[in-house]
């Protein structure tokens, strides 16, 4: 009886905790947000500028996170190594624009610049892909049926030694991307104190129009739906003739060319790159990925842009207000607490699969 | 059984090495039974050695000088070891990598830029016996970590880069005895970057960023608290910080803009730097602020990651241009050897610590009859502490009591279209304003 | 008074409905069958009564005590314990700690207590070792008990599976197709345990199953499940002649043509193996 | 032997030049990465061969000895597979060195220096190129003889090229050990500063495979088990006795150097114990563990500092309680939210946590309290004694790690073999089910994420002693990694492969600190070959170990036919 007891009071405790963790968090939201629209410090345009950065950045998040989804959807792995397959891209983006430069061709003029982007992608996408390729085949592709943590640890291996093989490559230095003249220019949109760049432009749009294609790619070719059929079940998908295999390569193909892209587009805005490029967008999409319910593909999308918000306008808009000594240090912090809250309200993410009971 | 008997055995393995290598007596370090084969010649030697209290470090004829470079080399910030490490490279090459008439044994410890990092390095460095001196660490935490490691086994180091100010103030505790440094402090720096800002343009409101680092905020602070000295104002949200991995720093510099500085001092490292000038040009409010950064981002690294935007930046650093005339040559020397440019500022600091190690060793070094030469590790300490006039590279190296070897000499420098480029031109000519001479002495 | 009554139990998955509108009534130590085509949600059912489900609608009790809002561990301690389809045992541990873990619950041992092995644990764990030897020798796997699950044969994992269920003392087993995969022999053996539970243990049984042979043979009610809906209850006789039975079965000619459920539904099982 | 002549055409010529172009590409690897360049200058035997060296001739050796067991082929003619694909690889070398000549290879890579075409041309420049040809065959034919001796003469050559390896390696640490004992003489006889010299590779070489012919492993192995009980347990005890002794003088014997490592290998066996409970037992992956050692570090640095943060000025002792209380308390307000969450979001979340308590430690808002980045200092050690005392320095933490390991390793057996280890085996086997049986889940969960909360502040108090600081930048992601990454390592829920798993990930990169950069490299690859070839772990638990070569069977099963599961 004492147990019984004990145990109902401790459930009891448990629900408080958690209801008090739920209700803190959100009070400190409002509270924070209260204050700080009401100390008005910020005008709207910086407002503006803040979504805008945040969209920027949560449209790249957004594109390595599909490349975490995919993966995860298929082989329930958490590919540690994904985010050093965007760092190479980003690499293979920085060759490809200091040759073109070198020759002049970069900035040329409007329509070589095009080009110059194109081609960057190009071979980052090549970089990438490779690469997801070579540690598909030595690094996971062994492990495939072994306990899930195995292959998990051969990720993060994969991951230390993608890094370090890089700085190995082209030392611990820092690499800048040169500038691509028309899309630093500035948008004209007339608005006083807010600013828009042609780059900002095309990460959002290129993110949009990669991610629709996807979509429609997975949900309308024979490939992605084998690749669906396998995420389902491998062994009916094996029995429908569906090649397992074929599936699993085009999925880590498909993901490192996303990652590949954003790699580029992450060096056109950001301009940097060097061997630990990799690591924090890599955690990030991850945190994007499972934000958007791990496994799917608008999940991710989603999950990119809304911890790209929650980065961009978050520290600001609920510390500042609370008097917080340097709110954009803790970005992260919110980051996660946010991730915390929604896995606690919807466990599997905003657009997450029902977690599958098997009976 | 199986398991048991596995381990019975490692563990047996391990015990046989151990066994091999129990010391006969629990004497201090260095004070070894070797020289019992040179016994008469080395009267001389034996007697130094046994006077010294830290013992002596011997290397037999044939053997190698054993120079040690430890720091930060792998890791997000480890172009900065890895910069001063090639500095000490380019000054044994410079010595045709002989010394006392041995030759030079070179190697490295990872540091990683953290006091338990220091600490592992540091306890290593102490184990062995052969080391005869002694460059590093990179960082200040690195230092804080292993100091009393390093003063307890009697070794002395010194750093080309570790710059926080509370290493070579005059009432430093005494294990720090084991620290001397080549670089600047940096209250030095920023203080005067407080007074240029303030005396020299006659700005009024200030803002600055740190990264969370123990350099960036230490300077930031001195900077600041500097500027109030002076009169000046730190704006609303003029303290900030960001972390060093971040890329978009739109939330903080909206931040700064709802007060808009007249100036925003930044002392953080390359890449955050770089995001920084490069984005702040983009924010409302703080087109006219006067951007500025520390000797971190004094690197063509900094150029190419902040871009076209880098143009009219300030930096205060070191004055290359005060350097000595032979500075060019390793430049060129750097060139021929690693492909590129240097990877940061203090790799004349490590050149210049590694000479004063050479001139102290040499100094102290006593070699008896057959070869060996007996380096005494107190004398050692002394002499590197009584270096006087030694050219370096970055000018004469003069150590005072709380470590200082090196002459501050600092100096604001401004980015100018040409070292903008295309190509990126570095280190630039000249600075644009240094501070009089007495300021270090004020 | 029935021991399990479930009345209007509706379960939704999206659009598709898997149980409609379900009634059903146990009476405390009977053996009770659900049958049905595949996919009539019968699996189901027991998950919503062993609470793996939450319903939609209905209510179910048991013993007089609501439970269709309970979890599974509250539930598994009022007295309900089951099998699976496919075997689920942990497949990592021994047989006898498969045993144990049921009588997690029972035992009173907190972590101090463990650290320490104090002697009220040591009697504590004495007991709950020969309880569960006492079930493995019950199900007739004594002997075993070291060895791992996973490695155990196929029908002696089956039986572990039992064994383990048991060892939650249960008053209602829910048994989900315990004779798939044997052959006639152990289907025999198994039909005869199953048939001991209930008169040496008095524990009530609700069994899914295919195999019709079985069913007929041990249940003394049956209940029919097709697309979600009850179509038939009754005592085996009944349910073997029942038109709408045989149709969900066989399709309406079959019905027409006077075949018994136990006919048909072997020999479909004949014609598909 | 029916035929001891192959014919030409018999050779698997494609699959040998699979392999031979794998060479090249490894062979390049090596030196693109920096690794023949940058470890020339350390001799692995002194004035013979250098570490650069050593590793192109490994990945040639291993070319030939991989085409040998691919192309199985007898007879006279049989290395010519194996000094095809070495010359092949070596030909990539060759390649490599042209290519360098025509364009400017090292405005890509860093390493394409003239120091690296001399090494691969020994310093003759271009015309010197096919040198890399002539070698990689040459090694190619050894590594094909060598998969084809037969095992009792392979043993005593992996023998030799291991103890080479390994003497080179270690030369530093052992040379500087035997330096300030009545044995220098000998150390400098054996070892160069870096690297064996000659004689001392000939000495090592003897013993190692002397000894290890005469003790054969498997030899004593089955005299041991061919004894009776009794007899077995005689030579047992001795045995770990003699251990237990080697355990406690090892830090004496192997100076202060060798006595941090191993403290710090002990400091993370003890967080490996804990974390083994929340994961290798219960199942529950945390990628979050620092949080918990951070909460110990602070805890008794802020209790125990004599710096301005310092609030108590308690002894360690006093201060090592609290310190694996408040992490408890901090896993139960942490836990209780997030154990609802299953398998790999339980991952991010605890990651997230992780993340959030390494940037709240650093950051400006509590630097008041917590100092920020530049940390708490003067912790002081829990003795305080003298430099020269017997537990001066690393030493006592050392025995402190160890004993708390033994006491942790206790408690996670003794549970183990209890109720809640059984609930906790059962979550991590089949939590759904376990419930089923009345397991409560989250009151279970709690249970093991606690004590492996506590274990972890406790390992971070430990820390804060050892160090003498803390500081943010202490608190790393990486710690989390690396402490997972020894449980599955050495082997979910085992409790010697903890020990294993920590000695493999600490105490060998630690060892190896001079490689700096590459030390990381080394530590990936290691993971991953680990993974490979090791699953279950380095001393798996006796189940686990047949769980996941079952597991392997199967996936070769039904790779090869994906026969349907039941076919009844």
């Amino acid at each position: 009886m004492y147990a019984r007891v004990m145990e109902r009071i401790t459930d009891v405790a448990i629900a408080g905790v958690l209801w008090g963790f739920r209700i803190a968090v959100v009070l400190l939201v409002v509270v924070g947000s209260a204050l700080t629209l009401g100390g008005g410090r910020h005008s709207a345009e910086s407002w503006l500028s803040l979504i805008v950065s945040g969209a920027v950045l949560g449209s790249i998040y957004a594109l390595i996170a599909l490349g975490y989804t995919m993966v995860y959807g298929i082989l329930r792995l958490i590919n540690f190594a994904h985010g050093e397959i965007f760092m190479a891209g980003t690499f293979g983006g920085y060759f490809v624009a200091t040759a073109l430069s070198g020759i002049g061709f970069l900035n040329l003029n409007p329509i070589t610049s095009i080009i110059s982007v194109v081609l960057m992608m190009a071979g980052a996408i090549v970089v990438s892909v490779t690469l997801a390729l070579l540690v598909e085949r030595i690094a996971y592709r062994p492990l495939r049926n072994a306990p899930r943590l195995v292959p998990l640890i051969s990720a993060i291996g994969a991951s230390f030694f993608l890094q370090y093989t890089f700085r190995g490559f082209f030392g611990p230095g820092i690499y800048a991307y040169p500038t691509v003249g028309i899309l630093d220019a500035q948008v004209p949109l007339g608005i006083e104190g807010f600013r828009v760049k042609w780059i900002d432009v095309l990460v959002i749009v290129s993110a949009v129009v990669m991610m629709a294609g996807l979509f429609l790619f997975v949900q309308r070719t024979k490939l992605g739906t084998s690749i669906r059929a396998v995420s389902e079940d491998k062994a009916t998908a094996a029995l429908m003739g569906i090649d397992v295999n074929r599936a699993i390569v085009m999925t880590f193909a498909i993901g490192a060319a996303m990652a590949g892209a954003a790699g580029v587009l992450y060096g056109l805005i950001f301009r940097q790159v060097y061997f630990f490029t990799g690591f924090v967008p890599g955690i990030k999409a991850f945190t994007a990925a499972v934000l958007g319910g791990i496994g799917n593909i608008p999940g991710a999308m989603l999950g990119g842009i809304f911890l790209g918000q929650v980065e961009g306008v978050g520290p600001t808009l609920f510390l500042s207000g609370l008097g917080v000594p340097s709110p954009n240090q803790l970005r992260d912090v919110i980051a996660f607490t946010m991730l915390v809250l929604v896995l606690i309200f919807r466990p599997s993410g905003i657009l997450g699969e029902r977690v599958a009971q098997r009976a | 059984m199986r398991n048991t008997l596995r381990w019975s055995a490692v563990l047996t393995g391990m015990l046989l090495v151990l066994a091999a290598c129990q010391p006969a007596s629990s004497g201090s370090p260095g004070q070894s039974t070797a020289e019992s084969a040179s016994a008469a010649a080395s009267v001389d030697a034996a007697a130094v050695c046994a006077a010294d209290e830290a013992g002596c470090v011997e290397i037999p004829s044939g053997e190698p000088l054993h120079i040690v470079f430890w720091g930060v080399l792998s890791g997000a910030d480890s172009t900065l070891g890895e910069d001063s490490k090639r500095g000490v490279e380019i000054a044994i090459d410079d010595i045709n990598n002989t010394l006392l008439g041995h030759d030079i044994q070179f190697s490295t410890e990872d540091g990683l830029c953290t006091p338990e990092g220091g600490n592992t390095a540091a306890q290593k460095l102490a184990a062995d016996t052969t080391i005869a001196g002694l460059i590093g660490p990179s960082c200040t935490d690195e230092s804080l970590g292993g100091m009393q490691t390093l003063y307890d086994a009697g070794m002395t180091t010194i750093s080309s880069s570790a710059t926080r100010a509370g290493l070579t103030v005059p009432d430093r505790p005494a294990e720090y005895a084991a620290f001397l440094r080549t670089a600047h402090s940096d209250y030095f720096q920023g203080r005067m970057v407080a007074e240029y800002l303030y005396n020299e343009l006659g700005l009024k409101k200030l803002a600055t960023v740190h990264d969370g680092s123990g350099y960036a905020k230490a300077l930031a602070e001195v900077a600041r608290t500097h500027f109030e000295e002076l009169g000046g104002t730190i704006t609303t949200g003029g303290d900030q910080a960001i972390a060093k991995t971040d890329t978009d720093m739109s939330a903080v510099l909206t931040a700064i803009a709802a007060d808009p500085p007249d100036a925003i001092f930044f002392p953080v490292f390359i890449a955050g730097a770089g995001y920084l000038t490069d984005q702040a040009k983009d924010t409302p409010g703080l087109e006219d602020a006067l951007l500025m950064s520390a000797d971190g981002t004094f690197s063509p690294d900094y150029i190419k990651a902040a871009g076209p935007a880098a143009l009219g930046h300030l930096i205060s650093s070191p004055d290359t241009s005060k350097f000595a005339a032979g500075y060019q040559d390793f430049l060129a020397k750097h060139k021929a050897k690693y492909g590129g440019d240097p990877l940061s500022i203090f790799h004349a600091h490590a050149y210049d610590a590694a000479t004063l190690v050479f001139a102290a060793l040499e100094k102290v070094a006593l070699t008896d009859a057959d070869g060996t030469t007996f380096i005494p590790r107190t004398a050692y300490r002394e002499a590197l502490y009584a270096s006087k006039d030694v050219e370096g590279l970055t000018g004469p190296l003069n150590c005072n009591a709380s470590g200082d070897c090196g002459a501050p000499i600092l100096a604001v420098y401004k980015v100018t279209a040409r070292e903008v480029g295309p190509p990126v031109v570095w280190p630039p000519e000249a600075p644009i304003w240094a501070p009089e001479p007495d300021f270090y002495t004020k | 008074m029935p021991q399990l009554v479930a009345k209007g139990v509706t379960k939704r998955f999206g659009g598709l409905v898997a149980v409609r509108d379900l009634d059903l009534e146990i009476e405390p130590s009977s053996i009770v069958s659900v049958i049905g085509p595949n996919g009539a949600g019968k699996t189901t059912l027991f998950n919503c009564i062993a609470g793996w489900y939450k319903i939609d609608d209905g209510k179910i009790e048991f013993e007089g005590q609501a439970i269709d809002k309970l979890r599974r561990d509250q539930i598994s301690r009022l007295g309900i314990a089951r099998t699976y389809q496919n075997i689920r045992l942990f497949a990592g541990m021994s047989a006898i700690e498969n045993v144990l873990v049921g009588q997690h619950h029972f035992l009173k041992t907190g972590w101090v207590g463990a650290v320490l092995r104090t002697p009220a644990v040591r009697v504590e764990e004495e007991k709950a070792h020969e309880e569960a030897l006492r079930l493995l020798q019950f199900v007739g796997i004594r002997g075993h008990g070291r060895s791992q699950a996973s490695e155990l044969p196929y029908g002696d994992q089956r039986r572990l599976e039992i064994a383990r269920a048991l060892s939650t003392q249960p008053r209602l087993l829910l048994l989900d197709e315990p004779t798939a995969g044997m052959n006639p022999a152990e289907t025999r053996k198994m039909t005869e345990f199953i048939r001991r539970l209930r008169d040496e243990l008095g524990i009530t049984i609700l069994l899914i199953e295919h195999e019709m042979r079985v069913v007929m043979d041990i249940s003394e009610r049956i209940t029919v499940l097709d697309y979600g809906e009850k179509i038939a209850e009754g005592t085996p006789r009944e349910i073997q002649t029942n038109p709408r039975v045989i149709e969900a079965y066989l399709g309406r000619g079959a019905a027409q043509a006077g075949t018994t459920v136990s006919d048909a539904t072997n020999e479909a099982a004949a014609s598909e193996a | 032997m029916d035929d001891t002549r192959i014919r030409f055409g018999d050779v698997p010529w494609g699959a040998v030049i699979r392999v031979g172009l794998i060479g090249a590409a490894v062979a390049i690897f090596l030196c693109l990465v920096g690794i023949v360049p940058v470890f020339h200058t350390r001799p692995l035997i002194k004035d013979v061969i250098s570490l650069g060296q050593t590793s192109v001739v490994l990945a040639l050796l291993a070319t030939g000895l991989v085409t040998a067991r691919t192309a199985d082929m007898r007879g006279t003619l049989s290395v010519l597979p194996g000094a095809v694909a070495g010359a092949i690889a070596g030909a990539g070398l060759t390649a490599l060195v042209i290519l360098g000549e025509v364009i400017n290879v090292r405005a890509v890579f860093l390493n394409a220096s003239p120091l690296l075409y001399g090494i691969l041309t020994f310093g003759s420049g271009i015309a010197g190129s096919w040198i890399a040809i002539v070698i990689g065959a040459v090694l190619g034919a050894a590594g094909s003889v060598g998969a084809r001796l037969p095992t009792s003469s392979r043993r005593p050559l992996t023998t030799f090229v291991l103890t080479l390896l390994m003497g080179g390696l270690f030369a530093g640490i052992l040379r500087t050990a035997m330096l300030s004992t009545p044995l220098a003489g000998l150390g400098r006889l054996l070892f160069a500063p870096l690297g064996l010299t000659i004689v001392g590779a000939i000495v090592a070489v003897i013993a190692f495979v002397g000894a290890s012919e005469l003790f054969h492993y498997t030899r004593v192995r089955d005299r041991v088990n061919g004894m009776a009980p009794a007899q077995q347990r005689l030579v047992t005890w001795p045995l770990l006795a003699i251990a237990a002794f080697a355990v406690l003088m090892l830090p004496h014997a192997l100076g202060p150097f060798v006595a941090q490592v191993i403290a710090l290998v002990a400091l993370y066996v003890l967080m490996g114990l804990g974390l083994n409970i929340t994961l290798g037992l219960a199942g529950l992956l945390d990628l979050g563990f620092v949080a918990f050692f951070a909460v110990g570090a602070y805890t008794v640095a802020l209790l125990t500092g004599t710096s301005e943060f310092g609030i108590a000025d308690w002894p360690f002792w006093a201060a090592i309680p609290f310190a694996v209380l408040f992490a408890m308390v901090f896993g139960a307000i942490l836990g209780l939210p997030i154990l609802g969450i299953r398998g790999d979001y339980l991952a991010i979340a605890t990651l997230g946590f992780g993340e959030i308590i390494r940037i709240l430690a650093g950051s400006d808002l509590l630097s008041p309290w917590l100092g920020g980045p530049h940390g708490i200092l003067n912790v002081p050690k829990p003795i305080a004694v003298q430099p020269t005392h017997f537990l001066a320095g690393p030493n006592q933490i050392y025995y402190i790690a160890i004993a708390c390991a033994v006491l942790i390793a206790f408690v996670a057996w003794r549970l183990r073999g209890s109720r809640i280890g059984r609930a906790w085996l059962s979550i991590r086997e089949d939590e759904d089910v376990a419930e089923a049986l009345g397991v409560n889940l989250v009151q279970t969960k709690i249970l093991a994420y606690v004590l492996g909360a506590g274990f972890a502040g406790l390992g971070g108090g430990i820390f804060a002693s050892l160090v003498g600081s803390i500081f943010s930048s202490s608190i790393q992601l990486f710690v989390s990694i690396n402490v997972v990454a020894i449980v599955v390592v050495g082997g979910m829920g085992s409790i010697p492969g903890a020990v294993l798993g920590a000695l493999f990930l600490i105490g060998v990169p630690e060892l190896f600190r001079e490689f700096s950069e590459y030390r990381f490299l080394f530590y990936g690859a290691a993971l991953i070959l680990m993974m490979l070839y090791r699953p279950e772990g380095l001393m798996p638990t006796r189940f686990a170990a047949r769980e996941v070569h079952l597991e392997s069977q199967e996936l070769g099963a039904d790779t090869v036919v994906a026969a349907p599961t039941e076919s009844t």
